[in-house]
Formats: C-alpha cells, sequence, structure tokens
C-alpha cells in the first residue's frame, strides 16, 4: 500500500467529489446525492483499507508521505498517520455519511449542499493527518467556511447570526494560535509537528521561546492555547456552541458534533501537550477546573434547557470536558515518579475512546432530534412531544439506545471510555474525579428528563396526531450507529488495539517539563 | 568668413524667414509653404557639407538632400490635402480657427 | 478446571439470549417470546444446581476462571467469573424465584399487548442479575450492577404511558445512579490502589490477604484507612440498589411497574444484590476492624445504617394503605435487617435471611398479585376485604408467607433467619443498640403483616370488585403453592442444631448450638411476635371494618402519628426541597453563566470590537480621507491649468518649439559648449 | 567664388522675404517658386547638378504647382486680404522668433570651429550617385518609394473626400 498514496487520496478525494459536483449542473438531485454519498464513504473506505495494514505495535507515524513545499520556508507537504489519527479518520469516515444520509430530504440547492459539506469532510480529514503547521492551518481554517454557509444557508430561524458568532468566534481563536506558531517558527525556524514535538520534549522549543524574553513564552503558549480551547470548546469559551449547533440542519450538526469539535481535542493532544508540557504543568490545577466547570456546568445547564438540540449541544460540552479532564490530570501529573503511568495510560486511552464514542452517540441523539423535529414541522421544545414511544416504538427504541449509550450505561461503548477517564483521573488528581460524578449524575438527569418528557406518557403535542415511525433512511442511518455502540460496548479491543502502544509510550515518558 | 561658413549663413537665414513666415500669416498655405522654406535650408546645409566637407567623402550628402526633396514633396502634397479637407468643412482656411483639437 | 465452572457463564448468558430474540420478535410472537425466557430460566436453573453441587464438593474454595478483555498501557483489564457456594446458592436462588415468576407473569400478563416486550426485559434482568451474582471481577459486577439497574428502569416504566409509572422509573433510576457514583469511585479508588479489580486472582486478587495488607497500611485518607473509605464507597453503591435509609425513595414508588416485576426486583432478587455486593466483598470491608488506628470501621456504619431502616421501614409500614406499598416498605425493613446482619459481622445470616426472604417475599408480592389481578388492579387495602372466602388458595399461601415473615417460631422460615440475625447482632461487640433496634422491628413487622391479613382477607367485600373477585388460574396459584412450601422447608436448612447453611457457605464445619444456649433471646423473640399478632388482630381482626371509608382504628387511637407515617414521613417533600431545588438552581445558575457571565463577556467583546470599528471609521473619514480628497483636487487643478495650453493653435506649439530651441541652442553655445 | 554664392544668397533671402510678407496669396506663390530657382542654382554652384536638376524638378515643378490648384481651390475667402488686428501682434512675435533663431544659428555657425576644406569641388557622376542609392541607400529608397505612394493616396483621399457635409459639424 506504501506505492499507492494512501494519505493524500484520503484528504483529497472528497474534494475532488466537490469538484466532480460543482461540474455537473445538470445533474439530477437524487444521482447527485449518491454521488456525493459515494465520495463520503471514499473516506470510510480509504480508513479501512489503512486499518488493514496499520501497524498496530509501532507508535510512529505510518503511511508518511513528506515532499518539499516551500523550501525558503523550510515546510513540507507532509502527511502520517499514527493510531490518534487513524481513530478519528475512522470517526469522520463514520460521521460524514451519516450526515449526508441525514440531509437526504435536504430539497433546497442539494448540489451546493453536498459540495459544501465535502469540502468540509475533506479539511476535517486533512486536519487529523496534517503534519506540517502550514497546511494543516490551512485545513484547519478551511473547514471553517463550507461550515459558515452550511449553517447559515439551510439552519434554523437564527441561523445567520449563529453561524456569524461560530466563525467569528473560532477564527478569532484560530488568529492567536496563528500569531503563536509565527512566533514559535521566528524562535526555531521549524514548522513541522515531528520535529517541534522532540523539542517540546527535550526542551530546547520552551529555551527558544525563552530567549525572546520577557512575557513571550506564556503569550505564545497562550496564544496556541485559546486557538484549540475555542475549538473543542473549553468551559468559558463554549458560549458559540449551543446556537450553533441548533441553528445548523441536522446532518452538519452531527458532523459539528461528531468530528469538527474532536479537532479541538486532538489538537490538545498533538500539538499544545508535545509542544508546551511545562505551561500546560504548570497550569493545570486552574484548567483542571475549567474542565470540571464545563462537565458540570454544561450538564446542568443543559437541564435548562427547552430546545432539545441545545440539550444535546450542551451534553456535547460536557462530554468532550471529560476528555480534557483527563488530559489536564495527566498534564498535572507530569514529572511525578513512576507509578502514575498506568493511571496517565488509562487516562488517555479512556480519552481517545471517549472522542471515538461520544462521536457516534452525539451523532445519533442529534439525528433522533431531526427526526422529531421533521415530524413535528420545524418544533423541537421539549414540551412539544409526549408519549412518543406509543407513537414511534421503533424509533424510541434506537433514540433511548443511543441516549443510554451517551449516559455511559456499560454494555455501551460510552461506559468504557467514562470508567477509564475516572480511573486514570482518580489516580491522578482524585479530588477532580469525584468532583467530575456530580456531571455524571447531571447527564442522567438531563438525558432521562429528555427521555421521560419526550417519549414516556400519554400521547400529547405533536406526537398526537400522525406520527410516522423510523423509515428506512432513519434505520440507515440508526442501525449502524446503534450496532457500533453494542459491538464497541463489549469488545473495546477492537479501538484500544490500534492506539494502546501509542498512548502507553506517551504515559511511559509523559513529556517531563 | 569661409564659403561653408557663408553656406550655412544661407541656410540658417532661409530657415528663419520660413519659420518667421509659418508663424506670422494665419493661411494655412503660406504656413506650409514656410515648412518647405525650412526644409530646404535642411537640403542646403547636406549639400554645404558635403560641398566643404572632407575630400573623398561619399556622396551620403548628396543621397540625403535627394531623399529630402522626395520627402518634401510627400509632405506637402498631405499638407495640401488636409488644407482642402478643412477647408471643405471650415469654409476658409485660417489655421487659427482650425483649433478643434484642444485640451 | 471442573465442568460446571467451564459452563457458569452460560447462566447468564442464556437468559441474555432470551432477551436479545425476545427484542427482536415483533409484539405478535407472544408464545415464542414466553417459551424462550422460560426455557432460558430452566436451562440457567438447571446449570446453577450443577454449579451448586460442584461448589459445595469443597465450599471453602474459590474457582475462578478470568481473561483479558481488552489491553490497557502495559497491562489490561481482566474480568472472570467465581464459583464458589455463594454465588452458587444466589444463582439458584435467582434463576428458581424467576422461573417462578416468569410462569406467573404468563398468567397475570396475558391481557397485557406488550406481553413480548415485558419477557424481554424480564430476561434481561435476569441475565443482569445473574451475572451480579458470578462476577468475579468488580468491573464485571459494575456493568452486570448498571444493567440491573437499567432493567429496573425498564421494568418500573413498562406501563410508560402513565405518567407516574414514567416518573416513578426516573426517579428509581436516578436514585440507585446517584449509589452507583458511589460504588464506580470506590471500584476506581480500589484499581488504583491495587491495580487490578479481580476479587480472586490466585494471590493478588482484592479480596486476597496480600493485596489486603498492603491496602490497610496506606496512609490514612482524610482521617479513614483507605480500605474502609473504599468500603464505605462502595457501601454506597450497596444502599442505593438495597434501598437503605438515605437512598430508600425510590422502592416505594417502584411499585408503579407490574407486580411480577415488584416481586421479582423490588423483593426477591435486585433489592438483595446491595447485601449480596457487601457479602461478596465482606473481607475487603471487614479488613478494617483489625485496624487500630482506624476511628470508624465501615462495618459500624452498615450495622446502623440497617437498624435505622429497619425500624423506618416497618414504622410507615404499618400506616400505607397501599397493599403494595406496605410490601414494599417491608422489604425494605427485612433489607435493614440484612444489612443490620452484616454490619454486626454475620455475613453467613444476612445470607440465610435473604435466600427467605427471597421466598416469602415473592411469595407474598404474588400473592398480591393474584389479589390485584382477581380485583381488576384495585390495590387499596381499605376497599379489598373478604376475599379469605373467595379466593382460598391465594389466603393460604399468603398466610403461610404472613407468618413467615412475621416470623412465627419453629415452623417458618423466617423465624429462623431472623433468629440467626438477632443472635448475631446480640453478640455484637460494638453496641447493642442493633439488637433493640431489632426486636422492635419483629414487632411492628408481626402488627402490619396481621393487619394486613385482617383488611384483605377478612370481613365484608368493602368494593364491587373486591366483590367479584374469583380464585385464579393454576397459572397463577401454582407458583404459590411452590414459594410458600419454600418459605416453609427452607428455614430448616441453618437452625442452630443443624447449621448446614453456615458450614456450606464458610467452609468450615460449624458446631451445633444447642436450643437451649440462645434460648433466653428465641423466647424473647418468641413472646414479642405474638404481641405484634395479638396487637394486630386487637386492633383489624376483631372488627374488622365495615366500609371502605371507615376510620382505621391506628388513625383513630393516633391520627398524627399515623398521618405521618402515611406520608412516608414526609421524606420525599424534604429530599424534592433540598436536594430537588439545589438541582434546579444548580441549573439555573449554569444557565446564567452562560448567557449572562460568558454571553456578556462576548457580548462586551463584540461590542468593543463595533466601538473601535466605528472610532476607526470616524478618524479615516475626517483625518484620512479628508487630508487625501485635497491633495488629489490640487493635482486635479494644476492639470486643468496645463490643459489649456494644448489650446489647438498648431502655430502657438510652432512659436513654443522655436522659443524652447533658442533657448536651448543658447545653453548649449553659452554653457557647456566646449 | 564667395561673391557668386553672396548674390544667390541674397536673391533667394530676398524673395522669399517678399513671398512671404504679400497679401496676395497667388503673387507670394509665384515668388516663391523663384525661391526654389535660387536654392537649385546654388546646388549648381556646390557641384551638386543631379541635386539641383531635382530641385528644379520637384519644388518648382510639382510643389508649386500643387500649391497653386491648393490656393485656386480655396479661391472665394476674400476676407484674407483685411489682416485682422490679431494678425498685426502675431506678426510681431513671429519677427522676433525668427530673428532670435536666425541670431542663434548665425552666432553659433560664426563660432563653430569648423575645418575648412580646400577649395576642391568634388565631383560626383550620376553613375556613381545611381551605384549609391541603388547599393548602400536601397532600403532607404525604396523606403522613400513606399512613402511617397502612400502620401499619394493618402492625399488623394484626404482631397477627395465624401460629399461635403454641412459645414460645422465635427468630421
Amino acid at each position: 500500500m506504501s506505492s499507492v498514496p494512501l494519505l493524500s487520496l484520503l484528504v483529497f478525494v472528497p474534494w475532488a467529489g466537490a469538484l466532480v459536483l460543482a461540474c455537473l449542473p445538470g445533474l439530477g438531485r437524487r444521482a447527485l446525492r449518491i454521488l456525493a454519498l459515494g465520495f463520503s464513504l471514499s473516506t470510510l473506505v480509504l480508513a479501512l483499507a489503512s486499518l488493514g495494514s496499520f501497524d498496530r505495535a509501532s507508535t510512529g507515524y505510518q503511511f508518511v508521505e513528506r515532499h518539499a513545499w516551500i523550501p525558503s520556508l523550510g515546510v513540507h507537504y507532509h502527511l502520517g498517520m499514527d493510531g490518534l489519527s487513524l481513530l478519528l479518520v475512522l470517526l469522520t469516515g463514520l460521521l460524514a455519511p451519516a450526515g449526508l444520509l441525514a440531509s437526504w430530504r435536504q430539497e433546497r440547492d442539494a448540489r451546493f449542499f453536498n459540495l459544501l459539506y465535502l469540502l468540509l469532510q475533506g479539511a476535517a480529514v486533512g486536519v487529523f493527518l496534517a503534519l506540517d503547521f502550514f497546511h494543516w492551518f490551512i485545513f484547519w481554517e478551511l473547514s471553517l467556511i463550507p461550515a459558515y454557509f452550511l449553517i447559515r444557508l439551510w439552519g434554523g430561524p437564527a441561523a445567520s447570526r449563529a453561524a456569524y458568532q461560530f466563525v467569528i468566534y473560532t477564527i478569532g481563536g484560530s488568529a492567536f494560535l496563528l500569531l503563536g506558531f509565527a512566533a514559535i517558527f521566528a524562535a526555531t525556524g521549524a514548522l513541522d509537528f515531528e520535529a517541534l514535538s522532540r523539542m517540546g520534549a527535550d526542551g530546547t522549543l520552551a529555551a527558544k521561546l525563552a530567549a525572546l524574553g520577557g512575557w513571550w513564552p506564556q503569550a505564545v503558549f497562550l496564544g496556541v492555547f485559546l486557538g484549540f480551547a475555542v475549538k473543542v470548546p473549553l468551559y468559558p469559551f463554549h458560549t458559540w456552541l449551543p446556537l450553533a449547533y441548533a441553528e445548523a440542519p441536522t446532518g452538519v450538526s452531527m458532523f459539528l458534533t461528531g468530528v469538527m469539535s474532536k479537532m479541538g481535542v486532538y489538537g490538545f493532544l498533538r500539538i499544545l501537550w508535545p509542544l508546551f508540557p511545562g505551561p500546560l504543568h504548570a497550569a493545570a490545577v486552574p484548567l483542571l477546573w475549567l474542565a470540571l466547570g464545563g462537565a458540570v456546568l454544561g450538564a446542568f445547564a443543559a437541564m435548562r434547557q427547552t430546545d432539545l438540540k441545545r440539550m444535546v449541544a450542551y451534553s456535547s460540552v460536557n462530554h468532550l470536558s471529560y476528555c480534557l479532564l483527563a488530559l489536564f490530570a495527566v498534564c498535572a501529573a507530569t514529572g511525578r515518579p513512576h507509578p502514575t503511568s498506568e493511571a496517565a495510560a488509562a487516562a488517555l486511552s479512556g480519552t481517545l475512546l471517549q472522542l471515538f464514542n461520544h462521536g457516534l452517540s452525539a451523532g445519533a441523539l442529534f439525528y433522533c432530534v431531526g427526526m422529531l423535529e421533521a415530524r413535528s414541522g420545524g418544533r423541537r421544545g421539549i414540551g412539544d412531544f409526549g408519549g412518543v414511544r406509543t407513537a414511534a416504538p421503533v424509533f424510541a427504541g434506537l433514540c433511548g439506545i443511543a441516549m443510554f449509550s451517551s449516559l455511559g450505561l456499560p454494555g455501551l461503548n460510552g461506559f468504557i471510555g467514562e470508567f477509564l477517564i475516572f480511573r486514570g483521573v482518580w489516580g491522578l488528581v482524585p479530588w477532580a474525579a469525584a468532583v467530575a460524578c456530580l456531571g455524571l449524575f447531571a447527564t442522567a438527569f438531563f438525558l432521562l428528563t429528555f427521555w421521560q418528557r419526550v417519549f414516556h406518557g400519554p400521547r400529547s403535542g405533536a406526537a398526537s396526531g400522525v406520527f410516522a415511525d423510523a423509515s428506512r433512511l432513519d434505520l440507515a442511518v440508526l442501525l449502524p450507529l446503534v450496532a457500533l455502540m453494542f459491538l464497541l460496548g463489549v469488545l473495546p479491543q477492537l479501538l484500544t488495539g490500534l492506539f494502546n502502544p501509542l498512548i502507553t509510550s506517551w504515559a511511559n515518558h509523559m513529556p517531563l517539563p | 568668413m569661409s564659403p561653408l561658413q557663408l553656406c550655412l549663413a544661407f541656410s540658417s537665414l532661409l530657415f528663419a524667414v520660413g519659420l518667421t513666415g509659418a508663424l506670422a500669416r494665419s493661411n494655412s498655405i503660406l504656413v506650409l509653404l514656410g515648412l518647405e522654406l525650412m526644409l530646404t535650408a535642411g537640403s542646403v546645409n547636406f549639400i554645404a557639407f558635403w560641398r566643404f566637407g572632407p575630400p573623398a567623402s561619399p556622396a551620403t550628402g548628396v543621397v540625403f538632400a535627394i531623399f529630402a526633396i522626395a520627402v518634401a514633396a510627400a509632405e506637402t502634397a498631405v499638407g495640401l490635402a488636409l488644407v482642402i479637407a478643412v477647408y471643405r468643412h471650415q469654409r476658409n482656411i485660417r489655421l487659427p480657427e482650425a483649433n478643434r483639437l484642444k485640451g | 478446571m471442573p465442568p460446571s465452572l467451564e459452563t457458569l457463564w452460560l447462566v447468564p448468558a442464556l437468559p441474555l439470549l432470551a432477551a436479545s430474540l425476545g427484542a427482536l420478535t415483533p409484539r405478535g410472537g407472544r408464545r415464542f417470546s414466553a417459551g424462550v425466557a422460560i426455557a432460558a430460566m430452566a436451562g440457567a436453573l438447571l446449570l446453577s444446581c450443577l454449579a451448586l453441587r460442584a461448589a459445595l464438593l469443597d465450599p471453602s474454595a474459590h474457582l475462578v476462571h478470568n481473561f483479558r478483555w481488552f489491553d490497557l498501557g502495559n497491562g489490561a483489564v481482566e474480568l472472570g467469573w467465581l464459583l464458589d457456594p455463594l454465588s452458587a446458592l444466589m444463582c439458584v436462588m435467582v434463576s428458581l424465584v424467576g422461573l417462578l415468576i416468569f410462569i406467573f407473569s404468563l398468567g397475570y400478563m396475558c391481557e397485557d399487548e406488550n406481553f413480548t416486550r415485558f419477557f424481554c426485559f424480564m430476561s434481561l434482568f435476569a441475565a443482569a442479575m445473574l451475572g451480579v451474582v458470578i462476577a468475579n471481577s468488580l468491573l464485571l459486577l459494575f456493568i452486570s450492577w448498571e444493567l440491573v439497574g437499567l432493567a429496573s428502569y425498564l421494568l418500573i416504566g413498562f406501563w410508560f404511558h402513565k405518567p407516574a409509572a414514567a416518573a416513578a422509573a426516573k426517579k428509581a433510576f436516578i436514585t440507585t445512579r446517584i449509589g452507583d457514583l458511589g460504588l464506580l469511585l470506590g471500584l476506581v479508588w480500589l484499581y488504583d490502589s491495587t491495580g487490578s479489580l479481580l476479587l480472586y486472582d490466585g494471590g493478588n486478587g482484592v479480596l486476597e490477604a496480600g493485596v489486603l495488607g498492603n491496602l490497610g497500611t496506606m496512609a490514612l485518607a482524610g482521617g479513614l484507612a483507605v480500605p474502609t473509605a473504599i468500603s464505605l464507597l462502595i457501601f454506597c453503591g450497596a444502599a442505593g440498589k438495597s434501598g437503605q435509609f438515605p437512598l430508600h425513595v425510590w422502592l416505594p414508588d417502584a411499585m408503579e411497574g407490574p407486580t411480577p416485576v415488584s416481586a421479582l426486583i423490588h423483593a426477591a432478587t435486585m433489592v438483595a444484590a446491595g447485601v449480596f455486593l457487601i457479602a461478596r466483598v465482606f473481607p475487603l470491608i471487614s479488613y478494617d476492624q483489625a485496624l487500630a488506628a482506624d476511628p470508624l470501621h465501615a462495618l459500624t456504619v452498615v450495622a446502623a445504617i440497617g437498624a435505622v431502616t429497619a425500624l423506618l421501614g416497618a414504622a410507615i409500614a404499618t400506616a400505607q394503605s397501599d397493599l403494595k406499598r406496605v410490601l414494599a416498605f417491608s422489604t425494605i425493613s427485612q433489607l435493614g435487617y440484612m444489612m443490620l446482619a452484616l454490619g454486626v459481622g454475620s455475613w453467613v445470616a444476612a445470607i440465610f435471611h435473604l435466600l427467605t426472604h427471597a421466598f416469602f417475599k415473592a411469595l407474598l408480592f404474588l400473592a398480591a398479585g393474584s389479589v390485584i389481578h382477581a380485583a381488576h388492579h384495585e390495590q387499596d387495602i381499605r376497599r379489598l376485604g373478604g376475599l379469605g372466602r373467595t379466593m382460598r388458595t391465594t389466603y393460604a399461601t399468603f398466610a403461610v408467607g404472613m407468618m413467615a415473615l412475621s416470623g412465627v417460631p419453629f415452623l417458618f422460615s423466617g423465624f429462623w433467619s431472623k433468629e440467626a440475625v438477632l443472635h448475631a447482632a446480640s453478640e455484637w461487640a460494638v453496641s447493642q443498640l442493633p439488637l433493640y433496634a431489632g426486636l422492635v422491628g419483629v414487632v411492628l413487622t408481626a402488627f402490619y403483616m396481621t393487619r394486613l391479613l385482617c383488611e384483605v382477607f377478612w370481613g365484608p367485600a368493602r368494593s364491587p370488585e373486591a366483590a367479584h373477585a374469583r380464585e385464579n388460574t393454576g397459572v397463577i396459584t401454582v407458583p404459590l403453592v411452590i414459594l410458600a412450601i419454600g418459605s416453609v422447608g427452607l428455614g430448616f436448612l441453618g437452625t442452630p442444631a443443624w447449621p448446614w447453611l453456615e458450614s456450606a457457605l464458610t467452609g468450615r464445619p460449624v458446631a451445633p448450638r444447642s436450643l437451649l444456649e440462645g434460648g433466653g433471646l428465641m423466647a424473647l423473640s418468641i413472646v414479642l411476635v405474638a404481641a405484634g399478632l395479638g396487637a394486630g388482630w386487637a386492633l383489624y381482626g376483631r372488627k374488622v371494618r365495615v366500609s371502605a371509608d371507615a376510620k382505621d382504628p391506628f388513625s383513630a387511637a393516633a391520627p398524627r402519628l399515623f398521618g405521618f407515617l402515611g406520608a412516608r414521613m414526609r421524606l420525599d417533600e424534604l429530599y424534592a426541597a433540598t436536594l430537588g431545588r439545589l438541582n434546579t438552581l444548580g441549573a439555573a445558575l449554569a444557565d446564567f453563566m452562560d448567557r449572562w457571565v460568558w454571553g456578556g463577556a462576548v457580548g462586551f467583546l463584540a461590542l468593543l470590537g463595533e466601538f473601535t470599528g466605528s472610532v476607526n471609521s470616524e478618524v479615516d473619514e475626517s483625518g484620512l480621507n479628508a487630508g487625501f480628497n485635497s491633495a488629489s483636487e490640487r493635482i486635479r487643478g494644476a492639470g486643468r491649468a496645463y490643459s489649456g495650453a494644448q489650446s489647438g493653435d498648431a502655430q502657438g506649439y510652432l512659436r513654443t518649439v522655436a522659443v524652447a530651441f533658442v533657448v536651448l541652442a543658447l545653453l548649449v553655445l553659452l554653457g557647456g559648449g566646449r | 567664388m564667395n561673391t557668386v554664392l553672396v548674390i544667390l544668397a541674397l536673391a533667394t533671402l530676398g524673395t522669399a522675404a517678399v513671398a512671404m510678407s504679400l497679401r496676395n496669396l497667388l503673387h507670394s506663390v509665384l515668388l516663391l517658386t523663384a525661391t526654389w530657382a535660387g536654392v537649385a542654382a546654388f546646388y549648381l554652384w556646390a557641384g551638386a547638378e543631379f541635386v539641383a536638376f531635382a530641385q528644379l524638378l520637384v519644388y518648382v515643378g510639382a510643389i508649386s504647382m500643387a500649391v497653386l490648384f491648393a490656393v485656386l481651390l480655396t479661391r472665394h475667402s476674400r476676407d484674407d486680404v483685411a489682416a485682422p488686428p490679431a494678425a498685426r501682434s502675431r506678426g510681431v512675435y513671429a519677427a522676433a522668433a525668427g530673428a532670435a533663431v536666425a541670431g542663434v544659428l548665425l552666432a553659433a555657425v560664426s563660432l563653430a570651429p569648423l575645418a575648412t576644406a580646400p577649395a576642391r569641388a568634388p565631383a560626383v557622376s550620376v553613375r556613381q550617385l545611381g551605384g549609391e542609392l541603388m547599393g548602400a541607400h536601397a532600403a532607404s529608397l525604396l523606403a522613400v518609394a513606399v512613402l511617397l505612394t502612400v502620401a499619394l493616396v493618402g492625399a488623394v483621399v484626404l482631397a477627395a473626400g465624401g460629399p461635403p457635409e454641412k459645414p460645422g459639424d465635427t468630421p
């Protein structure tokens, strides 16, 4: 497989699809959709192909493609894939087609919609594979533009404000990121993540930044941190998320919550942590409180929401804050004597599992809310439904499984990630794990309230009239996700096998400050 | 005063007369004629230098004089044609009135 | 590897298979799903009996089979199952009681349209409960534990179109979830401290002496020894699931579910899971007893909570008017007894009481179910009455169950198991308070069971439904009879004269105690039972109330107390006032923070942006542009002036050329001519 | 030798000056033809017979005739005679400019250290001239030929033009 430029294909096939769509204006709506779906599925097919020949034991990058691009700046077109990237590319491969299927009934201007969607997907895969800041940042910013238009043109009533806030907020963040990396480039002359993380590990990066003098090193760290914190989102920087996810069309919000938020965490794991172990260790405690804020207050805020989509959006904030909690706990424990590496390995593998599993469950939940919305003529308030389980038992069953997976019920995929995160965080920072339990309780509370208000009780509101059960399309989207939830719940080895050597190496020699 | 200097003096004066004529008269045709005089002064110069130039000098001066005469002829033809065209529009050929080409 | 250990994993797997098949069968496949469920339970029962026989061959051995689930860091997460007398006995109890209840449900649920889904969920529950019982890894135990919680959620909310049932299901899940969080933290702490969650793993299992040893030596965490803290956290989970004092509020509401559900889950098995868990990890929990430095021992807390719950449950049960609520509070009280037995150090007494209680409480619930089924879902005992004459079998089996529960001496199992608990309480060194609580409980239990018997079966039928209630078919009454036999027979396993059960469970031969030695306590308890029965008969038996709204003798005697107990000591309102409001406050705070604090900050930044934007454009307009415009104006003026030179006068041009020529020539001549 | 030159020069210059100042156009054109003849005589004096005859042929023959035609074609502009006041100041300026240019040129000629060549009259035969024309200057000869034809055609097009539009509209 090494002869075929697999990674470049992974990134550019969706874009090729977008190009093809652009050149075929006369295409019928149905053919257009099937074509778009084909291109979107290409990511999954290629990811599985790369999975086939992926060497599970090695911790380095594989299928590396490295060509000189701008010699004067020392910029290379450098793609590589390790356990983390493979996991997230697989997730993108799964969620992107699901998102497309979710917007199968998109009447308005389907061609442009699919075109933007494929652009977004290509950019997302690019972010996960690029290893040189230059074109990594291109993919990072490029994913915003289609997202903006997708929300703005096909979103709900307050779509324009939501899209505007979403893009300005994120671009604001990545502006700081860019400044940070400009300073890094000025100080070190290197833009390649591998080189930078080696420098980060042996302290030369910190030394070189310190050479800039004054408060520069902190400013650079803050800049890069802010860029990723906005994207994840970390607690105080999350106010754009509920509005953006609620107003986005179903397919897009599935992609946003499934893949885009993972870019932030990927950034933390791939770039911020290896490059700035020292500052992260120093700032660990306040960061832990932020992550806890996200987990606990995010869940409590969800209780308060009447709009179901905002509620699911808040649950995304909650779940992702757990990933960050685990990472910050590892950072807090950096440099402690050996025994913590076992807990760190658990925390990190919990984070990666949570990333993947949250993608599935949040995607399914958003789809279910989309189905409720479709059947109630656009209404998605928690009070607008009642007794849906009587009206649509199959749909209720699938949504129930997705909800319990998101709740972290053992036997489904959500539990493994959360258990490992708690196991890791308790080993490293016990008080943080105790506080995080509040988040678990609150998640259970608001999800069950959602389930009880919408599905249980006598049939009322939108469910009183004709309320179609899950159609074949809905099943086509939800069944694979639910099947994966059960499969990964029982056999997490399928995922941990991919990245275990990687996180063990991370945990064993946690980058010491 | 050597004969060369005399010839040159003659051509200069001829040139000055042509110039004065061109500037003084308001009739286009006379302006053209003034130009003709100035051109002829040029040819005189050629022949003067040829005549009093270094010995066995090639006949370029003469050749140039011939060409100068030919060009002058062509120039006069075109000039007169222009005058007639202007006359057709203006009904008179006073040069100061033919000033539509201005900024 | 003895065959039965090899096939032990089949015990939970069969019901799980039945559950998944049930889930896939359409609504019409009633016979299929019921058949598969019952077959699976029968299979599980058979395998459990084989496992029990194998376990009893060598009672002290813990036969273990561990396997690697997924690899994590340098090691791997391992799960496993365990065969020893305790787990085998529990398997037999769960599958036997489960089988009987499944058969009962055939009749009870026959006219419900979600019949298939009912059996699917019941099989799921049975699978999860058996999973808890055989788990050798605390992680596998926790997974099955949560699935038991899920099954109870689904089954309580089985008639989900009833808002009360939906709310009760949510309340049950949330309350048990709170307890489970404590259990999770305990597990995580244990995992972190010992590096493994396996109970028995050839020496370095959590419950084995080596690991416990270094656990004990760890530094005190917040004033508590590490094993104590972990045990208390694990006890939180047990308290949540077994409805102990602070977290018992969900159990009475759980009666919203169908009666077989109440019988199986909220009487026999699920609520017993908490007691089983403490019994399972008893070596860990009782280890801190040996730690001198430990100010507070976990078992003391367990005993205290158990005593309080026993008293509280019994007291409230005396004033309940709903048939199933009385039995629910009675279950809470009996579970208090089991926790009390564990607290005072005798887990064998607790398990013995658990086994006997499973049988007679299941019997009482099924009898109540039969009554409700016959009386067209009338559950209010004030409107029942006079069923003794019309439903003879149910009346007889209910009476057996009542006497077993009250602890009528010698013949009934309840007496022996309660006597074992009281005997253990009396030998407790720390304090005699649990013993006194137990004894008071005995009186109250006898009192409210007699009240129940008289109100439901004696006197006139007080409502039309009660009037034409007829005895149910065999499919309902046969399980009642079997359970009645069990309620009687099971007592003889653990009498002091022949303590078979204790030797089987602990593996050590136990010397039989003569009846006389503990005789004083036994005599006292017999007197108390008689007193309770007498009081009950006096108030309710002598003149049974004639009409539904006749005043209850107890409320006539002490109206305020009766009201207070009837309202379940207003604990629900207290919780709602404190936790409920705290919850909504937290939600409001979070939402407020999002909308105003963070949203406000973003708004302020946006405002700042706009302000700088407007300032910028202002400066631009007046400052830069103005300057730029005037400069361009001047240039345009100059341009216009020059264009005047293009006057169209040919001679003017010539004149200019001539003058220019002259000037240049002069320059050349006078200037650098040389 | 010089006296012939001076006489020739003075005659030519005189006729030119008078031609330029005459009121009547016809008279000035005719006088000018005399000027051209004077210049041809100068060429003869200088020894360049071919140029002299060319001068005579072209200027006296062709150009003056063409000018005469032009003057006749634009006959009826009677008002040309009465010199408008502006002409008075125009003449003064013109004279001043002419005098200035003459002064400068004469100064330059007199000051320039021109080597006076020996009084030998270099002769050039027509055969030599033809060789020159057809040899070194063949390209320029051709260019002049093209120029003449183009000028001829252009003149015809300009002069012929179409039917006379109304006076005063833009061409």
